[in-house]
């Protein structure tokens, strides 16, 4: 991703350059499949040993919050999609409005994000603190439930980090729509962060089921 | 195809260096710490990995010496544990997994395939500074309380019994990860999107397939260690618990998760080692290698199966049998491409036109110590013998075999074969050798009592030990002062020929690969015109630019269709 | 690389296949499938999940348009998972199987 | 102990024979592998040693024959010691029915070991010689492993769950045993000796147990009553939770329609973590006993249950009373 769009020294071809970056962006992304992998790893040991404790802990979690947030954050793809056909198509505006967009809608994610922490602070379910899952719930009922937030706050912890650095980098690209810098000709940023935000996109799509919609019935 | 090649000068002696090259392109300590140039950054990488060598080393040291007696009089129990730990993290972590990818990887990859540099210098700068900052972290530990829970940081030791400065050394690890990420992201791309003309895949020189194959183990495999290590250091921290069985945890995942790193890892230092010598041999026995193809594929083959065995490490962990008799069929599979290296590296001597520069001699050294190692990997991987040899002094021979005999040796020969090329100067060579030879002598006789100790049943990680076990344990000493002088040699006349060494020209050996085909020291931006390649690897018969005699009358044949 | 334009329409259509896949999975969860099989909410749970990826990535990600290296090195991520997966959870599904 | 062979430990049970002979055939695998390639290494040197400065060698690029046999040899000579090792390795991960149990419980930085009679030793374990020993494994803090040389066997001993291994010691002596897994400070002092004894002897020594050791089915079924156990496991099953007459041993029916057998570790984890897997036809309201149990104490419990396999049912229904409780 080079900041201008000229070709940088290395280099032979805008090609060629544009070809490395998108390699090394996919590249990248199956690093954070194995890196997310983990946790899944753990969780599934975990789930499957204690699986009554998680589906009564996993009932604790706000599922409406939950809920909106998925939409809010496939919609926050769409409008990434949208960028990056706006940059294709060369409309310099819509760029800048469909990135503004899913800023938009990834804060609002994250603010919701927020609203569920604190909730889970105020009812002592933040592992490490306090934590206590029912009022006179015994020693070894805590310690099950607490893996299961711990890997909650774990999972979409790691996960928020996500959103925030792809914030970041929307802000940035933000800046450069605006000084018209993506044409059909240059417009690897754009297509390669809207890489970056459709994966944790898809981190989301997992973390939904698994981790509020476990036997809610 | 006609070989019309016409950038080397031809062969004389009397050479100068050129008026310009990457090391006095520009000056002052800011041009070195912000470069972006990859011969640069490979330079600034060998000497921030010599030194944790050194400090491994000095570890090792300390241990040896107190394993002289049976009571090890040097120091106490918990600074005897500390002096293992950290010798094992600074020398896997910090030495070898960055050794040959980062130093010579870094050099000659972009040389080798005839590119201006790595597709993204800057990344590469990048991983530099995250390693110096991983290494800070984890030196900050050393410094303050030590370490002391094996490199292996198995839980609940790590995570809740240990007293040691264990959080910030699981953060360096951890940061550390993000580096070796991107160098092994920063290879693939340019191997994939920046060779030059001609280059084809088989082609690529056969130290270039052994770093894409390391590469696609650092892309899949480290971000799983950044995250086991991440959830142990968490439930330090916070007091969690899933690797905790008192709050519901499971130790053994914390196993699984690690060696589904740390097995693949060992390749990481074995294969670069492999493509070292995979250079040398054709070098200096002037001929193809035997069986490019096998040796290119084999290291993909162990790259991928690499990841098929990790649960090797823990077959008495109480893993299912079912799972034990898989991961040792699939640890038995991941061997066959390994021998078809040394086979394959042995018949290239055949009908050769051999000489015995250093080079070569670690390069034959690294073949007879490898077999050792990885043989005696197959008897750990035995499921019947592993119940008896399993964390004792067998294990500790086995790897030392293969990371010290093996990836070390590769790692220092292939510094002196590329020496020449990195700073435009020769190393005296009657040093060399006899560098060579008493390391050899030193390590043989440091490690292979440790496979008797082993198989009479002392434990690894001991300050210790029955006394009937001290005789071998003497030996192992007085081996590994022979190998600490073994290593300070080069490391004086090596420096020493930065200054003082005969100038190298071009081509000293003379060797086939691009990179040989443009000044040494080479400039800044490697190749003066982007070079054409018509020529297959290791081809010394269609060469006539290396000046050497031909079979036949030199004419200019095809280049291939000669057997 | 030849770029390949998808145009809103489908990206629309997209986005609306995964609203509907989100709504059938919570749905679904509220339902005691398990009757049935044991775990097959889970299973159904997952499965609604793979599909709802393979959607972001194939058209949002257009990985059905790219390259066959790009599709390589999402097929070498996924795979590399099940490795991990697989293997690890073959152990211990198995160790219950050494009943003596 | 020192050997007579310098390079092999004193065989001192079945798995020694098996394990050192599994050892020859690799070690002249190996010696045949390194002895050929040395080989042909010194021969290439001297044959094909540089002559003149200029010559070059004899381009040949490959042989296909030659790299399928040095890929097929190999592969056979691997699976030839994958299959003897795993003979090996199925026959310990598998032990005979009819053992003699010993629980082993190790901490930092001992290990506690009890005889089935109750009789406990520290850093130290008699057994008699010709006898299928069995060995359940557990650990209390972190991981270690018990290892003893002259047998070739050892097994890592885990937090959180029983591990077990055997052996048949073959020869009456005094053995070293180490902890084999890096557990901290004192792991390399956390060793002790096993004595193989003639039956007779070992009968005699363990009848020569002192009156301190508390018998662990009287531990625990004192315990059994303390933790209120018996409020609910009523022996002749009335009670809202299953008798544990006759449990250990049997196969239990479970919930979800699956079966276990019960074994040390099914017992174990009943009590630790009931949900994990509840008995057909009963509630999961046994409250979880984690943390509130130590390894020593859960072994107890285990082997007062263990003896309820023989005990007649009291008349009066009354369950399992012990007098004086608290
Ligand atoms: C560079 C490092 C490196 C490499 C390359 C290897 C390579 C191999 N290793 Fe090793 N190993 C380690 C580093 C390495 N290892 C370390 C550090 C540990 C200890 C970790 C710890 O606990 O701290 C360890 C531990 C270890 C164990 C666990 C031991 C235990 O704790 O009980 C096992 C078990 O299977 C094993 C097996 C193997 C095998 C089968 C290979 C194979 O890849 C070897 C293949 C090579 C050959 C076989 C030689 C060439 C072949 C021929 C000439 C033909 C003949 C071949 C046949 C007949 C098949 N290793
Ligand atoms: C790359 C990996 C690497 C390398 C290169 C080495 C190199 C050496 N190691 Fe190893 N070692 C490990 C990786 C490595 N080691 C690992 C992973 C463990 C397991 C840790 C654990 O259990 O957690 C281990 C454990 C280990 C043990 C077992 C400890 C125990 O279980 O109790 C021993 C014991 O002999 C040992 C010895 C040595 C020696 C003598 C060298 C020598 O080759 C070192 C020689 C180098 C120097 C000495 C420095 C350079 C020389 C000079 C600067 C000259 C001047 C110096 C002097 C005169 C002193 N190491
Ligand atoms: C509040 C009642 C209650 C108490 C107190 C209780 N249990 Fe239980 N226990 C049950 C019930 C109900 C079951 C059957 C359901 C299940 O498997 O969880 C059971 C099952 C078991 C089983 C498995 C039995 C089988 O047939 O497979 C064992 C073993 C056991 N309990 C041991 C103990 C021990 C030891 C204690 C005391 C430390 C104890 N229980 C205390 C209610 C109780
Ligand atoms: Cu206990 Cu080592
Ligand atoms: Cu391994």
């Amino acid at each position: 991703m080079h900041r201008t769009g000229e070709l940088s020294g290395q280099f032979q071809t805008l090609e060629q350059q544009k070809d490395s970056a998108t390699l090394g962006m996919w590249i990248f992304l199956a690093t954070e499949i194995l890196f997310f992998g983990g946790l899944f790893l753990t969780y599934t040991i975990n789930r499957h040993t204690y699986a009554s404790m998680f589906a009564e802990a996993s009932r604790t979690l706000d599922l409406k919050l939950g809920g909106f947030n998925t939409v809010v954050l496939i919609g926050s793809s769409l409008t990434m999609a949208m960028a990056v056909w706006s940059a294709q198509v060369g409309k310099k505006k819509l760029v800048t409005l469909f990135l503004i967009l899913t800023l938009l809608l990834g804060c609002v994610f994250l603010g919701v994000k927020a609203i569920e922490y604190k909730q889970k602070f105020d009812e002592n379910h933040v592992p490490g603190l306090n934590f206590q899952f029912e009022k006179n719930a015994d020693q070894a009922t805590n310690a099950h439930a607490q893996l299961f937030f711990s890997l909650y706050f774990g999972m979409t912890g790691l996960h928020a980090l996500h959103m925030v650095i792809g914030a970041g980098l929307l802000v940035w690209l933000i800046k450069q729509s605006m000084a018209g810098r993506f044409t059909p000709q240059y417009n690897t940023p754009v297509e390669n962060v809207g890489l970056y935000w459709h994966f944790v996109d898809i981190v989301w799509i997992y973390l939904f089921p698994l981790l509020y919609l476990i036997d809610r019935h | 195809m006609s070989a019309t090649m016409s950038t080397t000068p031809p062969q004389s002696p009397g050479y100068q260096l050129p008026k310009e090259h990457y090391l006095n392109a520009t000056y002052g300590i800011r041009s070195w710490l912000l470069t972006t140039d990859h011969k640069r950054i490979a330079l600034l990488y060998l000497a921030s990995v010599t030194f944790f060598f050194f400090v491994g080393g000095i570890f090792a040291t300390m241990i040896r010496i107190h394993l002289l007696t049976p009571q090890g009089y040097l120091v106490t129990p918990e600074t005897y544990n500390k002096l293992f730990t950290m010798h094992g993290v600074a020398m896997i972590f910090f030495f070898l997994i960055p050794s040959i990818p980062a130093v010579l990887g870094n050099f000659l990859i972009p040389l080798m395939i005839g590119a201006k540099d790595v597709a993204f210098p800057k990344l590469n700068l990048l991983s530099w500074y995250i390693y110096i900052t991983g290494g800070c972290f984890v030196l900050y530990s050393f410094a303050t309380g030590g370490l002391d829970t094996g490199w292996t940081f198995y839980t609940p030791l790590s995570s809740v019994y240990s007293n040691s400065a264990v959080t910030p050394a699981i953060l360096g690890i951890f940061i550390n990860g993000f580096s070796s990420i991107l160098t092994g992201l920063n290879f693939v791309v340019t191997i994939h999107t920046m060779r030059a003309p001609g280059m084809t895949w088989f082609r690529l020189p056969l130290f270039v397939w052994a770093q894409y194959s390391t590469s696609i183990i650092f892309i899949l495999g480290t971000p799983v260690i950044a995250i086991t290590l991440l959830l142990a250091g968490l439930e330090r921290m916070f007091h969690l618990g899933f690797f905790n069985p008192a709050l519901g945890g499971d130790p053994i995942l914390f196993q699984h998760l690690f060696w589904f790193y740390s097995h693949p890892a060992v390749y990481i230092m074995i294969l670069p080692a492999m493509g070292v010598v995979s250079e040398i041999i054709p070098t200096f026995a002037r001929k193809p290698i035997f069986g490019y193809t096998f040796i290119a594929a084999s290291s993909i083959a162990i790259a991928v199966i690499g990841f098929f065995v990790w649960a090797h490490h823990m077959f008495l962990t109480g893993e299912s049998t079912y799972a034990a008799l898989a991961f040792s069929l699939l640890s038995y599979l991941v061997a066959i491409p390994s021998a078809v290296k040394v086979f394959n590296w042995t018949s290239t001597l055949y009908k050769g036109s051999i000489s015995y520069d250093t080079p070569m001699l670690y390069a034959l050294g690294f073949i007879g110590l490898f077999l050792i190692g990885g043989l005696t990997g197959l008897f750990l991987a035995c499921l019947g013998l592993d119940i008896h040899i399993h964390d004792t002094y067998f294990v500790v021979a086995h790897f030392h075999y293969i990371m010290v005999g093996g990836a070390v040796m590769g790692y220092v020969g292939g510094l002196h074969f590329w020496w020449p090329k990195i700073t435009g100067k020769i190393y005296p060579e009657f040093l060399a050798r006899l560098a060579a030879v008493i390391l050899f002598i030193g390590f043989n006789l440091t490690f292979f009592p440790q496979f008797i100790l082993g198989y009479l049943g002392m434990p690894r990680r001991y300050h210790d030990y029955p006394p009937e076990f001290q005789v071998l344990n003497v030996m192992s000493t007085a081996g590994a002062s022979i190998l600490a002088l073994g290593y300070l040699l080069p490391m004086l006349y090596l420096t020493w020929s930065m200054r003082y060494g005969k100038v190298a020209g071009p081509n000293p050996w003379p060797a086939t690969g691009l990179e040989w085909r443009t000044p040494s020291p080479p400039p800044t931006e490697n190749f003066e015109v982007t070079p054409v390649v018509n020529w297959e690897p290791y081809d010394y018969k269609n060469r006539p630019d290396l000046g050497l005699a031909t079979p036949t009358a030199p004419t200019l044949a095809p280049a291939h269709g000669d057997d | 690389m030849s770029e390949h334009i998808v145009s809103p329409k489908l990206y629309l259509l997209i986005f609306l296949a995964l609203m509907v896949l989100t709504g059938t999975t919570v749905y679904a969860a509220t339902v005691d499938l398990n009757h049935y099989y044991r775990g097959l909410n889970v299973i159904v749970a997952l499965v609604i999940a793979a599909c709802k990826a393979l959607l972001v990535v194939l058209f949002f990600m257009h990985a059905y348009y790219s390259s066959k290296r790009t599709q390589l090195i999402i097929v070498a991520g996924v795979f590399w998972l099940a490795i991990m997966l697989s293997l690890t959870l073959g152990d211990y599904a198995s160790r219950s199987w050494d009943v003596h | 102990m020192q050997s007579q062979l310098p390079f092999y430990p004193e065989q001192a049970s079945n798995f020694a024979p098996s394990v050192d002979s599994l050892m020859t055939f690799l070690i002249l695998v190996s010696v045949f592998f390194s002895a050929a390639i040395t080989a042909a290494i010194v021969i290439f040197f001297f044959k094909f040693h540089r002559k003149s400065k200029n010559e070059i060698g004899v381009p040949i690029h490959g042989d296909m024959r030659l790299e399928i046999s040095w890929i097929v040899f190999p592969a056979f000579l691997a699976l030839a010691m994958f299959g003897w090792g795993a003979v090996v390795y199925v026959d310990y991960r598998h032990p005979p029915q009819d053992t003699l149990d010993l629980y082993v419980i190790g901490k930092q930085w001992m290990w506690k070991i009890q005889q089935p009679n109750g009789r406990r030793e520290i850093n130290e374990m008699h057994v008699p010689v010709g006898r299928d020993v069995k060995l359940v494994l557990a650990s209390e803090d972190v991981i270690h492993d018990f290892f003893v040389p002259a047998f070739r066997v050892k097994m890592d001993v885990v937090p959180g769950h029983y591990n077990t291994m055997w052996f048949r010691p073959t020869k009456a002596g005094h053995y070293h045993f180490f902890c084999s897994q890096y557990c901290g400070t004192n792991h390399a002092v956390m060793g002790g000796w096993v004595t193989v004894m003639e039956p007779s002897d070992y009968a005699a020594w363990l009848s020569g147990s002192t009156g301190e050791d508390v018998n662990p089915v009287v531990a625990g079924e004192k315990l059994f009553a303390e933790k209120a156990c018996s409020t609910c496991h009523l022996s002749n099953g009335t009670g809202r939770a299953p008798s544990l007459n006759g449990v250990y041993g049997g196969t239990v029916r479970l919930a979800d329609g699956s079966t276990v057998t019960a074994d040390d570790a099914y017992i174990r984890e009943s009590i630790l973590d009931p949900p994990a897997k509840i008995v057909a036809g009963y509630q999961p309201l046994m409250p979880a006993f984690q943390g509130q149990l130590t390894e020593e104490q859960i072994m107890s419990l285990t082997a007062y249950i263990k003896s309820l396999q023989s005990q007649p049912v009291p008349a009066t229904g009354a369950g399992v009373t012990v007098p004086g409780k608290r």
